[in-house]
């Protein structure tokens, strides 16, 4: 498969292509899925073929350039892919996972029209195409392409159900938002031109790596431009707004693009540009201090929300944060790791959501669920597991990835990276903190739905099903993944034996090592003991499982939700502050959409319209009207006034020429 | 004493030919009053035979006493002449007819009129050049007269009489100052003198002032315009289109012939300064006023002071580019006049209403030849290219930009935009602007159509393919600069 | 009796006098409104641009240099009358013209075309 | 016949006007169809200019030179660069495709509206291969007396006002460009003592024209005439206003090439005469051209984001986006450059889909106000794709046209002026705002005016006045090398200047 990675993109943009025909000749559901599903699972096999002759030889890095797409003076850029560790990891769980929601889109999707259906397919196949291009680029500017098409694949698919009104402002407000970012990104590619006359991978990281006090201040500026894009794309504070709106697609497309997949291309584009950030103490630290707040600034929203996609969606949030909180403590491989698992158990956490809903008849609303369980067992099992993962319980996949993140954020405090350790160990508090709430919220959606008594109406309780096996077989393979998936990264160290660490083994070639450089982070590197780390594991665990208590002390038993209730009604402001989410988005629209367009109206009304047309344009055509109005009586009509014109005019001209 | 020869006879042969039809036309319209329908026929026979004389026999140079100097400049300025009274005759017949006037007189006054103009032209002693200027001038105050039952027409005569005849006697006493202050009323004798002397004396510069002054009105330059919109408005459309070019080449040409001459443009800065103060005078209140006119006719007249002032750009830097730009730009004035006033002497009703603007309204579909011919010499008026229009401005330009009157060239162009403005209003009031309630009657005249659509086509043509006319142009004018 | 030597009268004098009335014959068309008055008054400034040229022509027959220029001058007076002539002819056609329209010579009253 | 094309070329669409001309006023579809034939055989010519052209060659190619007016040293002079060539098919490509969409126009005057458009024609190819400035000037003034008429005639309710404002606009800034050529004629003639206004020729002198001793300096006021003519052309912030009026009022045939060829034509005269005959006064006068370049796509797209009329809305973003033209060529880096030429041609090209595809939905509703639209994709969905398709190429999608012309001219930019970038950087995000919005208020949303309900989806003919376009526009997208070629020597021989 070496020699063609082209095809693995190319496969699911043909899907597209065709499931666009067909959505235009109204073929039926069946072709469509053949050709939806087929695409991805076709690609997902070339990944694995790729990867497994990837495995079986040498060479690190493998770069397939194609052909050349924009060049032009300085500028000059190859469409090309690349497969290196980094890459060969996200492709390999994008595909797998993508595959996975293709399939269960099949059961969720079965009452769209058949031209619905087929666009959502050809949609999805075109995010897949776009997402693969992202991970597989081997410049900027391609991975730009592929980061565009996500984002145009999510503005699309929130915008599904596009009659609706507020879905296609979803969708538009996640591509503006997300536009923002991308400017940073772009902006970024053109500071890379400037400073290294390429953006290929294997020549501005080495170069940057070898010659850290030349490239110091390129990598700051660069780095920190790429940063806006990731939090546009991975939807950080101040740009997260756009995620919990998106959750107006259809929820296959919000496990797939808002959990699992396109919102962790931030995350790995700030891994794949890690020798910028370990140039740059100050981009680091902003990456932390962004990621870090973001965990828990969402898990506080996460608590009190009652839709339960608006739940995970914040959780979602906050997850990417932690995954930053890594990166920027120096973790890149946890961080990485992290996205993998998440992408399982989010992934998990989503359809299952889906499938409630989709057994609520569209319900979303926690409130009026419960006791699920007994009626979609294997949803609940599934999604079960997969809150252990998020909540961190050990030998589930959440725990292995957070943890080492937490405990990476401890140890750049106890090493004071960079001399930033105070900030650093608050970090790390912040994070804990996190867990704690994540814990909480999370089985609070447990309990809510599938525990207690149905609180739903008679109709809907005598409907409730459990879902057909294309959509609990995705469940059940990533509720499974959210069990195991942790032992990629299993943490050896622990154990004295850090051979077990394969996914850090595996990565390690993208940590290029930094020369002797004057600044620049110094990796921190068990700069804690042993036993230290054990009493983090030890602290993580307790926080977590201290969540599930008080969680279950609210939302279970007799005195459910009475708790909640007399703690809402004892800080008001705090509960009414957390439910309007900090009134974010309406500080934006006060802060800068009105303003905005109220310039606009400025621009259009007052400067177009008022002063250059009527002032200065029709102001000249009437003021030459005027002189002429006022001149035209020169000419009074009496013969003996022109006779005395021409008399005077003799005597003037003969006196001046005297 | 020089006797005449036969030369100095078929020098002045399209004169005598043109003076012997005037004459015979009267006779036949005394005798055989019933062949009026051929009047104009035969004077257009009269007038080809004058062109046909003008260009077979060779140009003799100077004549009669060396008093007119018959050469390619000569040549050119009558062929011009001879033109337009072509294009004048043309629209006369059908007008004279619609009007009820058709009579021998009215050709006979033009002929002579021409005659008139071509003597003014081609002489260069001050007496040939006065002759001619009243030759010209007596029978336009008759012509302009000539619908004797319409209020306006006489108005107009009257009007055109009265400052035609004052011009005339400030002329004439310009003239008594140049010879006294000369001895001698030989533009070559003048000329050299004063070009010689370096600078006017007193009695020379009052002598200037009063002929300029003079050969300004017939120009209708400001401030001696004024009469121009009303006799334009007035007079028989015909004559109008006859008095709008005619007269003002023959006037240009001896203003030029003065000014070249004595060497103006170098002796004295003064007069610089005074020819481009009424050059721009006229430009801008031409075009301003023009703007805010309804009657066509009348803004045509408006629209014809601000183009003098044009052509009096190329009089101030004079020499042999300057020289060539008056030629060119008359000959562009011409054609694009002459197609105006025929297009608009068909879209009218009758002859003592004002032509309204709005009553063409609609008309570019109703009567699509003539009003494309309009359209064509309106947007060639304003110097659009590519019409010929455009490329007389541009001559004109390029002399005052090679002798360092940017400015002079910069304030023209600015005008020629500023006169857009009201050629467009009649293009879209024919073209954009639906058919008013209550349609004119305008009756069709094939005669007037044609005309109409050669002189358009003239102008599109010349203004594609301008050679020759350049051509023609230098070599008329190096005899002057010589 | 006074004795009166015969000394030539400088051709100045005649010019002065043919500028004065130069100078009335354009007052009198400025001032008077009258058609016919108007009339007269060009006829005089026409003259007096006759006697103009009567008095270079003296001055220059006077001067051996420019003696054959004297009979330019002279010639012109000739034509300058003639001139007059015509345009008295066509003038007065024209006034009784508008007399027949306007029922009066006063020039102002012809002011329908203006502006 | 290589020698002669480029001049046979230019004459063409005249000569089929000429063909028109004989026959009758009724025979409407004899008008359209001889048109369109016409105007496709123009397109298939002038791609012969395509296959002979040497892309390694920066001079200039197809050169062919007839005597004209001699005593001036005026010629018909004609020739192409890798800049011109592409702009020139760029116009051959729009004329068919403009034909076709006319097609069932049910308008009076069909056959005026086919000559004027022919003449047209003339006059927007001409202005792109002229190599003598008279000649120039000339084909200059000539487009504007047919867009006149076609703004004038076959116009909106307000059609007068706006095809006086258009005439006027354009001429205030030529009138002073005749002069500077003027000037440029005698200064040739005083260095060289020939008289001469051939743009060959001036390349060698007017450089030569003194940009010192303050802002009355020759050079300076010959850059500023030109610069105000195609400033208006183009058009730059503050001489905008009229591009509003001529779209909205301008019937789709006029739009299209007002927004495809004719603001072209006053960036083209930028980089073809400000730029290389004038690069002392140039490098003076880059800061002002930058900040009205920056505050053009900034204010463009702001108006642009409150524009209740489709078409006000596209003409205020054609604002905005030859702002990154101008951007581009004030920057003058290689990059930037050939970035802006090739905005040049996106714009036209996406622009133009854009008005043909308005046009097309007018045709259906007789309105454009986008309030009246909404829930449109229920009943037009294919119409609706390929609208969203050309939006995306036109506010930079990444993979359509818009991108790559933005990604060279910011890239190229950055070299010099990062903060002009970074401005411009918010007109990338204002785009993607009010082309987002339009979409939205159009195709999204519930069905909810009832007048929309029978809409029929795009037919076939329709289908092929855009194809073309969509082609392009996901060609340049993927492979812009094929168009970045031919005119890279070209700019590179500009800029060397």
């Amino acid at each position: 498969m070496l020699g063609s990675l082209w095809l693995i993109p190319i496969i699911c943009l043909a899907g597209a292509v065709f499931n666009l025909a067909l959505g235009i000749v109204r073929a039926p559901k069946s072709a469509v899925t053949l050709v939806g599903v087929g695409s991805v699972g076709a690609s997902t096999i070339a990944t694995y073929a790729a990867l497994w002759d990837y495995l079986h030889q040498p060479a690190e890095v493998i770069v397939e350039p194609y052909f050349t797409w924009i060049s032009a003076g300085v500028v000059n850029v190859n469409a090309s892919l690349q497969l290196d560790p980094l890459s060969a990891v996200m492709t390999a769980f994008v595909t797998l996972v993508g595959f996975l929601i293709h399939v269960y889109s099949i059961g969720y999707m079965h009452s769209e029209t058949d031209a619905g259906y087929a666009r959502y397919f050809a949609y999805l196949n075109l995010f897949m195409f776009s997402m693969l291009l992202l991970v597989l680029g081997s410049n900027l500017p391609v991975m730009f392409v592929g980061w565009e098409g996500v984002g145009l694949c999510s503005y699309l698919l929130i915008g599904y159900y596009y009659d609706k009104e507020w879905c296609a402002a979803a969708g538009k407000k996640a591509f503006i938002v997300n536009r923002i970012g991308d400017l940073g990104f772009l902006l970024a590619i053109f500071a890379t031109i400037a400073w290294f006359h390429s953006t290929e991978f294997t020549v501005i990281f080495p170069a940057a790596a070898e010659h850290p006090d030349q490239f110091a201040g390129a990598a700051t500026i660069i780095g920190l431009l790429l940063f806006v894009g990731a939090i546009g794309k991975s939807a950080q504070i101040p740009l997260y707004v756009w995620l919990p709106d998106a959750m107006a697609g259809p929820t296959p497309v919000s496990a797939l693009i808002h959990a699992a997949t396109m919102v962790t291309a931030g995350v790995y584009m700030v891994v794949r540009a890690n020798v910028f950030y370990r140039l740059s103490p100050t981009a680091m630290l902003a990456v932390a201090i962004v990621g870090g707040v973001t965990a828990i600034f969402a898990a506080t929203i996460g608590l009190v929300q009652n839709d339960i996609k608006k739940v995970l969606a914040y959780s979602t949030v906050s997850q990417l944060g932690y995954m930053f909180l890594g990166a920027g403590v120096g973790a890149f491989v946890a961080a990485i790791f992290h996205v993998v698992t998440h992408a399982f158990f989010k992934a998990c956490l989503f359809l299952g959501s889906g499938s409630v809903i989709h057994a609520c008849g569209g319900e979303q609303d926690m409130r009026t669920m419960g006791g699920l369980r007994k009626h979609m067992p294997i949803t609940y099992w599934t999604f079960l597991a997969a809150t252990l993962a998020i909540s961190g319980i050990p030998i589930f996949a959440g725990f292995f990835s957070k943890d080492e993140i937490l405990a990476k954020a401890y140890e750049a405090g106890a090493a004071n990276l960079n001399g930033f350790g105070a900030t650093y160990q608050l970090l790390w508090y912040l994070g804990l903190a996190g867990a704690l709430l994540t814990a909480f919220y999370m089985f609070r959606v447990v309990y809510m739905t599938f525990h207690g008594s149905f609180r739903g109406s008679e109709e809907t309780e005598r409907h409730l099903h459990e879902s057909p096996p294309s959509m609990t077989g995705p469940l059940v393979i990533l509720g499974f993944l959210s069990i195991v998936g942790g032992f990629f990264g299993f943490p050896g160290q622990l154990f004295g034996m850090s051979g077990l660490n394969l996914i850090e083994r595996f990565l390690h070639p993208i940590i290029l090592p930094i020369a002797a450089a004057t600044h620049g982070a110094a990796h921190a590197e068990h700069a804690v003991g042993l036993e230290t780390e054990w009493l983090l594991v030890a602290v993580s665990v307790g926080v977590a499982v201290l969540g599930i208590v008080i969680a279950r002390r609210f939302y279970l038993g007799p005195k459910a939700f009475v708790l909640p209730r007399r703690l809402a009604e004892r800080l008001p402001m705090v509960h009414k502050m957390l439910l309007g989410k900090y009134w974010v988005d309406e500080m934006y629209h006060v802060l800068i959409v009105a303003p905005v367009h109220r310039m606009a109206m400025i621009c259009w009304k007052v400067i177009d319209e008022l002063i250059i047309d009527t002032l200065f344009v029709n102001g000249a055509a009437f003021s030459v009207e005027l002189t002429g109005d006022l001149l035209r009586f020169t000419t009074t009509g009496n013969v003996r006034n022109y006779v005395l014109a021409v008399a005077l005019a003799i005597f003037a001209l003969a006196t001046f020429l005297w | 004493m020089l006797t005449p020869t036969h030369a100095d006879l078929v020098a002045i042969a399209p004169e005598i030919i043109l003076t012997i039809t005037a004459g015979l036309l009267l006779i036949v319209e005394a005798f055989l009053p019933g062949l009026r329908r051929h009047f104009s026929g035969l004077a257009m026979v009269g007038v080809l035979a004058a062109i046909w004389a003008r260009l077979h026999f060779e140009l003799p140079g100077a004549v009669w006493a060396g008093m007119m100097q018959i050469d390619e400049l000569a040549a050119f300025v009558d062929i011009y002449i001879l033109v337009a009274v072509i294009f004048t005759i043309a629209m006369a017949g059908p007008f004279l007819r619609r009007t009820e006037t058709e009579v021998g007189e009215f050709y006979a006054l033009i002929l002579l009129a021409t005659v008139g103009a071509m003597v003014m032209a081609s002489s260069v002693n001050l007496l040939p050049i006065f002759l001619g200027l009243e030759l010209l001038s007596i029978p336009l105050y008759v012509l302009n007269a000539f619908l004797r039952r319409s209020q306006v027409s006489v108005e107009a005569g009257l009007k055109y009489f009265v400052v035609g005849a004052v011009a005339s006697a400030f002329l004439v006493y310009g003239i008594a100052l140049l010879y006294g202050a000369t001895a001698s009323t030989d533009l070559a004798v003048i000329g050299s003198q004063v070009a010689s002397s370096g600078q006017l004396n007193p009695l020379v510069a009052i002598g200037l002032a009063m002929i300029v002054g003079g050969l300004a009105f017939k120009l209708a330059l400001v401030p001696c315009h004024a009469w121009a919109p009303d006799v334009y408005q007035g007079g028989p459309t015909p004559v109008t289109a006859f008095l709008a070019v005619v007269p003002k080449g023959a006037a240009l040409i001896v203003l030029l012939r003065l000014a070249d001459g004595m060497d103006l443009l170098h002796i004295s800065p003064q007069w610089v300064a005074a020819a481009a103060g009424i050059a721009v005078a006229s430009q801008t209140l031409g075009n301003i006023v023009a703007i805010v006119q309804s009657d066509v006719k009348r803004m045509l007249a408006y629209s014809g002071i601000a183009h003098m002032g044009y052509a009096m750009v190329a009089v101030i830097v004079a020499g042999a580019d300057g020289g060539a730009a008056v030629l060119v730009y008359l000959v562009a004035y011409t054609l694009m006049n002459m197609g105006a006033f025929a297009s608009i002497a068909m879209l009218s009703e009758r002859e003592d209403r004002p032509h309204f603007i709005n009553d063409l309204r609609g008309q570019g579909y109703k009567r699509p030849i003539v009003a494309l011919a309009l359209t064509t010499c309106l947007f060639s008026l304003a110097g659009v290219p590519p019409f010929i229009g455009f490329t007389a401005k541009f001559v004109v330009f390029r002399a005052a930009v090679n002798e360092g009157f940017v400015w002079l060239a910069v304030i023209g162009v600015v005008n020629s935009l500023v006169s857009a403005f009201y050629y467009l209003r009649v293009v879209y009031a024919m073209y954009m602007q639906p058919l008013p309630r209550r349609e004119p009657k305008f009756q069709f005249s094939f005669q007037i159509a044609t005309a109409a659509a050669v002189a358009a086509l003239g102008v599109l043509i010349l203004g594609i393919y301008p050679t020759p006319i350049l051509e023609a142009a230098q070599t008329a004018i190096l005899v002057l600069v010589r | 009796m006074i004795p009166v030597e015969a000394v030539p009268i400088p051709y100045t004098w005649v010019l002065a006098l043919s500028a004065v009335l130069f100078a009335v014959g354009t007052l009198g068309v400025l001032l008077r409104r009258n058609g016919i008055a108007i009339f007269l008054s060009l006829e005089i400034m026409l003259n007096s641009a006759n006697l103009a040229f009567a008095a270079f022509a003296f001055r220059f027959a006077s001067d051996h240099a420019t003696a054959a220029a004297a009979l330019d001058g002279q010639v012109f007076i000739f034509f300058v009358i003639a001139v007059a002539a015509a345009e008295a002819a066509v003038g007065l056609a024209l006034f009784i013209v508008l007399f027949r329209c306007k029922g009066s010579i006063d020039v102002e009253r012809a002011n329908i075309l203006r502006w | 016949m290589d020698q002669h094309l480029l001049f046979l070329l230019t004459l063409s669409p005249t000569i089929f006007a000429i063909l028109l001309l004989p026959i009758p006023k009724h025979w409407k579809r004899v008008h359209r169809v001889v048109t369109l034939i016409g105007s496709t055989v123009i397109f298939a010519v002038s791609t012969r200019l395509w296959t002979g052209f040497n892309p390694d060659n920066p001079a200039f190619q197809f050169v062919d030179q007839h005597q004209w007016i001699p005593q001036f040293g005026i010629s018909i002079h004609v020739g192409l660069d890798g800049i011109s060539l592409l702009l020139v098919l760029l116009t051959t490509l729009l004329l068919p495709v403009v034909v076709l969409a006319a097609w069932s126009l049910n308008i009076e005057h069909i056959k005026s509206l086919h000559i004027t458009f022919l003449l047209l024609a003339t006059g927007m190819m001409g202005t792109f291969v002229s190599l003598d400035l008279f000649l120039f000037y000339i084909f200059w003034e000539i487009t504007l007396i047919p867009m006149y008429f076609i703004i004038g005639v076959w116009g909106g309710p307000r059609r007068i006002y706006a095809a006086v404002k258009f005439f006027i606009f354009t001429m205030v800034g030529s009138v002073l460009m005749l002069v500077a050529i003027l000037y440029l004629g005698w200064f040739h003639h005083q260095q060289t003592g020939v008289w001469s206004y051939d743009y060959l020729d001036f390349l060698q002198t007017a450089p030569l024209l003194s940009v010192s001793g303050g802002w009355l300096a020759p050079g300076l006021l010959v850059f500023a005439a030109f610069a105000l003519a195609f400033a208006i052309k183009v058009p730059i912030f503050p001489f905008h206003t009229w591009l509003p009026d001529a779209h909205v009022e301008a019937p789709t045939t006029g739009s299209v090439l007002l927004a495809g060829v004719l603001l072209k034509m006053g960036a083209y005269g930028f980089m073809r005469f400000n730029r290389a005959l004038l690069p002392d006064a140039w490098d003076i006068f880059v800061p002002l051209i930058l900040a009205l370049a920056v505050i053009g796509i900034i204010y463009g797209a702001l108006v642009a984001m409150v524009q209740p009329d489709v078409k006000k809305l596209v003409a205020y973003s054609s604002v905005s986006h030859m702002g990154f033209v101008m951007l581009g060529l004030a920057a003058g880096t290689q990059a930037s450059t050939q970035g802006a030429v090739l905005q040049m041609v996106n714009h036209g090209l996406t622009t133009g889909a854009l008005f043909l595809l308005v046009g097309m939905i007018y045709e259906r509703t007789y309105t454009r106000l986008i309030a009246d639209f909404g829930g449109l994709a229920t009943v037009m969905p294919v119409y609706t794709g390929i609208f969203l398709v050309v939006t995306l190429g036109s506010i930079g999608l990444p993979g359509l046209n818009g991108f790559v012309g933005e990604f060279l001219i910011l890239a190229g930019a950055w070299q010099n002026y990062p903060l002009a970038v970074v401005l411009a950087g918010l007109g990338i995000i204002l785009g993607a705002v009010y082309m987002l919005w339009m979409v939205q208020r159009i195709f999204w949303g519930p069905l909810d005016n009832p007048k929309n309900e029978g809409l029929s989806d795009i037919r076939f003919r329709e289908l092929m006045v855009v194809a073309p376009l969509l082609v392009l526009i996901v060609w340049i997208g993927i492979y812009p090398t094929t168009f970045l070629n031919p005119m890279e020597a070209a700019v590179r021989l500009l800029l060397a200047r």
